[in-house]
């Protein structure tokens, strides 16, 4: 891509390209949407798209999977061709990018020099700091050091998945390789989280979009943006009703679960977790997990994999493992209350004594 | 009196009220008497009741002291306070906590004085909170064990403590004109009845409330006529003559015994198969439900009250009794005998076969209000004006049954009603059931 | 044969019994509002209709309810959208498709006439000085268009 | 560690042992201590004084009709507020599902609007029980630290429920921790206070029930 190209604005490129009004409406109407914003604001992307130039964006790999990768590329609205060709510039992502090797490591060393202070930063994957940081390389460069160097001259940093925005599986007790998410390291820049394992395809593109039209999102004490991390899914979700009213599926293949009843009793997180699933929905709007019948496993919050006791654990269940402890103290307080009730008896036997001494010294006087 | 506790627990906001002190004590003695007295009441039964209290404050609205004052202090769960307090410091299974972090002050001799007045002048010891309890608790008998810890730290009322003294020295509270059992030969004399004297050999044995022979002969020979009339082979005995027991009233354990053993020495030595308690309603409590218990082992003789006896009698067939006039008629429950005691129904079967139109008072039987003469009270001087005050709801309840004859089982019930004759003007007479039965055996 | 959604034996229980589904009546309150308030005052407003928890039988309720009108439009934007009239004169069904035919956007649209129809001025004044220049190109150059 | 992950684990754990320790301390304490002999002949006999005595437990919960019209509206503020709380605690899913985590058990549980609407009743039951314990000459002068902690202990558990419930005041994560840890409170201060009533009511009904019946009183 051309810097030529990168200057000019969203719109621009869009004329360019023979884009009509009403398909640049639709696109923006659909956008707003997405961004759960009120449906008015349609308008006022379309403004801010029509000035506003496309950044350049890099994207790091680190301790992931590629699902994150994997879902933002089968986003649809903005579907994830439309955005790289028409709202940024993705200057460096190794998964994606055609080079490879020195000439990738080039591609990004010379994004940053171009860029440097307006580009956007894009982590994928949690970053390893045990041992030096030796458990995830690239051309021979850490990644908590490749990491650092990208972000020195970021405008700000997305973090895509639940990895990079709380550590994730690789931080998941033990933590072998020392893991941290993004916020460990990098605490001087705008951060977004995009957390979810995966996120959201439409989220993590949606959130793009309107960090390039509107700036940083509205977010919340997690850096989550609130247009799409503002609600539970509980409170969004269609089996909702069935909770108020207390019915409640008990197995998996029960007539509860036939019914389409609320899964809180085999373990769903939708109540403490916050993500768009229930409204969004996943593969083209199709479902979500909680409509094909499985509990929300709370994967957009943080240390999901080691909280909650289990994912089929239900919210309300007390995370005691065992008894044991509270019999074994009921024990102890019964022999405590069998001392206490020996030394009373003791005691009022003394005090008894030494009345009846006293009765008889003064019946001698 | 020494001045008004400063302290700021529960059980230092009580006015302060004049108390009765008995012998030389420091404030630390009578304490320590105190304290070594409760040791003696402590047991789980107790505890029980002691852990329950949930300051619920509904007990206020069962005692007429309450109902007639507003004022809380009457609260009776309030009025064991000392003894709560205590418990919890020396005796509960937290006592530890609740002293080595202060949480429960130790009890001083301030607050055992002010309290001398809640425990006696304002107690009857009726029992009818102990049935209104949500949480079960006897607080009767906690003011019992209350009062024996007073006692013990010489804060019984002068009265109480000079007539049990009397009692326990030389068998009757008060000194007399003449012997008790010349008096009683008497009254035979004077009624025409034979007075069975210190019998070897009886199979029942009989005892007079002291307050018949003072004021009301005529209940004691009606008490001689009726087992006449019975012929029963029956005897009074010289030595245990006396039904009251003032130990029992001023809360001394060791006087309630000495004057327990009396009656129960004189009916072992004449090998009574009954003991009968004649119309005293703490005689029934102290001689049918605690004697037992201070002569340490069962009573080889039972222990029946006569209006009991009487209706057992009546349904053998032996008492037959001619229907007693018309006009209507009502009755006082005796708290001893009935909430306390249990005997409700015997008293109403020998209304019955006497024929009588029964108009049950307003709150009758179990539920029925003290006089305001039990627990001693009567004795007391200094709480005359408030028992005036307490009994006024009950005299109105007699008033409003509209009846014309008032009957009632229990000599001191009949005193202080006899009293309030006298100083309301009141326009009833308290009559006695035993009288009523002598005058008209079949 | 790809398996369908519809296809899976899952039970959706009908929301007719007046205690779940009870958001729909709230939506239709908040229509009944907004036509008010464009009655009144011309007010536009538009109600998204992705971010409600709705069922799918309370969403075919919706649907059910407010039924069809005089008015219904397709539109080849980038992919098709299409512009219902509902029963309910002003009030707009309008559904935003990609050009794979998934949904992108469904709203409800309490307006006159839904933006995306009205034609623009600058796109008026380019047609017109389009469609002179290519008649000025055809009489030029003689030909019949 | 998150603040509902503290109150369902360690902060439940602990409080249990100091509910289960504390709780039979006191019994054990109580019931051990001496027992005095009664030698008097009981009425009846002993058997049907027991029997009596168990009807007791249970038939005092109801005042005689006596004393109804002095003590019937504090008593039936007082047991309202009681049967409230018993349905809350005992007939809510979550509920149910936080017993059953712990003991194994479970049972039909009410539709949560229906439990809501009886939590808003408890609360406003419970603002009135302080009020009249505040007002009431009895209560206020009978009351001590112990009354109003207990009443603030079991309030807070309720309010941070329907907060909890409704979604009010901060994020549901947060508010059901709150809940969780008021609770953990309670049972914390629970063995310490008058809260062990619920262990003492009926011993101490029946024992009383019992030595009525002995002496053939009413009871």
């Amino acid at each position: 891509m051309t810097t030529a190209i990168r200057e000019q604005t969203v719109g621009e490129v869009l004329s360019a390209n023979g884009v009509s009004r009403r398909t640049f409406i639709k696109f923006c109407v659909s956008t707003a949407s997405f961004l759960a914003l009120a449906p008015g604001m349609g308008q006022v992307i379309a403004k801010q798209l029509l000035k506003t130039k496309r950044p350049s964006v890099i994207y790091l790999s680190f301790q992931e999977c590629t699902g994150c990768l994997e879902s933002l590329t089968r986003s649809y609205t903005p579907s994830v061709e439309n955005m790289i060709f028409n709202m940024i510039s993705l200057d460096y992502d190794d998964t994606l990018m055609a080079a490879a090797g020195k000439q990738s490591e080039e591609a990004r060393d010379a994004a940053i020099k171009e860029n440097y202070g307006k580009y956007l930063v894009v982590v994928d994957g949690a970053v390893p700091l045990g041992n030096g940081g030796v458990y995830n390389t690239q051309g021979g460069k850490s990644a908590v050091q490749i990491l650092r160097d990208t972000a020195k001259g970021a405008a700000a940093i997305v973090c895509v998945g639940t990895c990079s925005s709380y550590g994730g599986l690789p931080y998941a007790n033990p933590n072998p390789t020392g893991a941290v998410p993004v916020s460990d390291i990098i605490t001087d820049k705008p951060l977004i989280n995009v957390p979810g394992c995966p996120p959201i395809p439409a989220v993590i593109t949606s959130t793009l979009v309107q960090y390039v039209t509107l700036g940083v999102p509205a977010l919340d004490a997690h850096h989550r943006p609130l247009a799409f991390y503002g609600n539970t899914i509980h409170d969004r979700c269609y089996r909702r009703p069935y909770f108020d009213v207390g019915k409640f599926a008990k197995t998996f293949d029960d007539e509860g679960a036939r019914n389409g009843w609320c899964l809180y009793e085999l373990g769903c997180k939708g109540p403490t977790t916050y993500n768009a699933c229930a409204t969004v929905k996943w593969n083209e709007g199709t479902s979500f997990p909680i409509e094909s019948g499985h509990p929300c496993l709370g994967c957009s919050e943080p240390s999901f994999w080691d909280r909650n006791g289990s994912f089929y654990a239900p919210l309300a269940a007390g995370l005691i493992g065992s008894l044991a402890p509270a019999g074994e103290a009921a024990g102890v307080g019964a022999a405590v209350g069998i001392g206490a009730a020996a030394l009373s008896r003791l005691r009022s036997r003394a005090r008894t004594q030494s009345r009846a001494a006293e009765k008889t010294a003064s019946k001698e006087d | 009196m020494s001045a008004q506790s400063v302290n700021t627990t529960t059980a230092g906001r009580v006015r302060a009220m004049p108390a009765d002190l008995q012998g030389d004590l420091s404030n630390r003695a009578r304490v320590e008497r105190a304290m070594q007295s409760f040791a003696l009441e402590y047991g789980s039964l107790t505890a029980f009741r002691l852990e329950s209290c949930i300051h619920c404050g509904i007990c206020a609205d069962a005692c007429h002291y309450y109902i007639a004052t507003e004022d809380p202090q009457y609260t009776p769960i309030l009025k064991v306070e000392p003894f709560k307090q205590a418990y919890k410091r020396e005796s509960g299974p937290y006592a530890v906590f609740f002293k080595l972090f202060g949480l429960k002050r130790r009890v001083s001799a301030d607050e055992l004085e002010n309290w001398q007045h809640l425990l006696y002048d304002s107690c009857n010891m009726c029992g009818r909170c102990s049935l209104i309890c949500p949480m079960g608790i006897n607080i009767s008998e906690l003011i019992e064990q209350t009062r024996h810890a007073m006692f013990d730290a010489g804060l019984a009322p002068a009265e109480l403590y000079a007539k049990a003294k009397h009692q326990q020295h030389s068998g009757q509270p008060e000194a007399s004109k003449e012997p008790y059992r010349d008096m009683l030969l008497a009254i035979g004399r004077q009624y025409k009845v034979e007075i069975p004297m210190d019998k070897d050999q009886a199979e029942v044995m009989l005892c007079v409330p002291r307050t018949d022979i003072e004021h009301y002969p005529k209940s004691v020979a009606a008490l001689a006529r009726v087992m006449q009339h019975l012929g029963v082979s029956c005897t009074f005995r010289s030595d245990g003559l006396v039904a009251e027991n003032y130990g029992y009233y001023a809360g001394g354990r060791e006087w309630q015994r000495k004057i327990s053993m009396r009656l129960i020495n004189e009916a072992l030595a004449c090998h009574a198969k009954t003991l009968i308690v004649p119309e005293c309603g703490h005689a029934y409590t102290a001689l049918r439900w605690e004697a037992a218990e201070l002569y340490g082992k069962p009573l080889p003789f039972r222990v029946r009250h006569v209006t009991e006896y009487l209706a057992g009698q009546l349904q053998t067939g032996r008492l037959k009794l001619r229907k007693a006039g018309n006009g209507a008629v009502t009755f006082h429950d005796p708290c001893q005998l009935v909430r306390k005691g249990g005997v409700m129904d015997a008293p109403r079967q020998l209304m019955q076969a006497l024929g009588l139109d029964l108009h049950e008072l307003e709150n009758n039987k179990a539920f029925s209000f003290c006089c305001g003469g039990g627990g001693g009270v009567l004795d007391i001087q200094r709480a005359a004006p408030l028992r005036y005050r307490a009994m006024e709801s009950k005299l109105r309840e007699v008033d409003d049954s509209g009846a014309q004859t008032f009957l009632t089982s229990c000599s001191d019930c009949r005193a202080t009603f006899d009293d309030a004759k006298a100083h309301f003007n009141w326009e009833q007479t308290p009559h006695s059931l035993l009288e009523l039965v002598a005058d008209n055996l079949g | 044969m790809s398996a369908r959604l519809s296809d899976i034996p899952v039970k959706i229980e009908n929301s007719g019994n007046g205690t779940v589904g009870g958001g729909l009546i709230a939506i239709l309150r908040e229509i009944s509002e907004m036509l008010e308030r464009l009655s009144r005052y011309d007010d536009t407003a538009a109600i998204d209709l992705r971010t409600l928890p709705f069922s799918p039988a309370d969403y075919q309720r919706l649907r059910e309810f407010l039924g069809s009108g005089e008015v219904e439009i397709t539109l080849k934007v980038d992919g098709t959208s299409r512009v219902r009239e509902t029963g309910y004169a002003g009030v707009w069904w309008v559904e935003h498709r990609n050009p794979d035919n998934e949904l992108l956007a469904e709203l409800l649209e309490i307006t006159n006439i839904p933006e995306i129809i009205v034609t623009s001025s600058d796109e008026i004044t380019r047609s017109a000085s389009q469609l002179r220049e290519r008649l000025a190109l055809h009489s030029a150059g003689g030909n019949t268009p | 560690m998150e603040l509902l992950e503290f109150a369902r684990g360690p902060a439940l754990k602990v409080a249990l042992v100091v509910f289960c320790f504390g709780v039979l301390w006191r019994l054990v304490g109580t019931v051990l201590l001496r027992y005095h002999r009664h030698l008097s002949e009981p009425r009846d006999g002993y058997f049907k004084a027991f029997m009596l005595g168990l009807l007791v437990g249970g038939s005092r919960s109801w005042p005689h009709k006596q004393y109804i019209k002095r003590t019937g509206y504090g008593e039936a503020l007082g047991y309202a507020y009681h049967i409230g709380l018993f349905i809350v605690i005992l007939f809510f899913a979550p509920h149910v599902l936080f017993i059953k985590s712990l003991f194994g058990v479970s049972w039909p549980t009410l539709p949560s609007g229906i439990v809501t609407i009886i939590a808003v009743l408890t609360f406003t039951l419970l603002l009135a029980v302080l009020f009249r314990r505040l007002a009431h000459r009895v209560l206020r002068r009978l009351s001590n630290f112990d009354d109003y902690f207990s009443w603030f202990v079991t309030t807070l558990v309720i309010v941070t429920g329907l907060m909890a419930t409704a979604h009010f005041g901060a994020r549901y994560e947060t508010l059901l921790a709150w809940h969780i840890l008021s609770f953990d409170l309670l049972l914390i201060w629970y063995p310490f206070g008058k809260l062990m009533h619920a262990f003492y009511i009926f011993p101490s009904r029946i024992i009383n029930g019992y030595f009525l019946a002995r002496k053939g009183a009413p009871s």
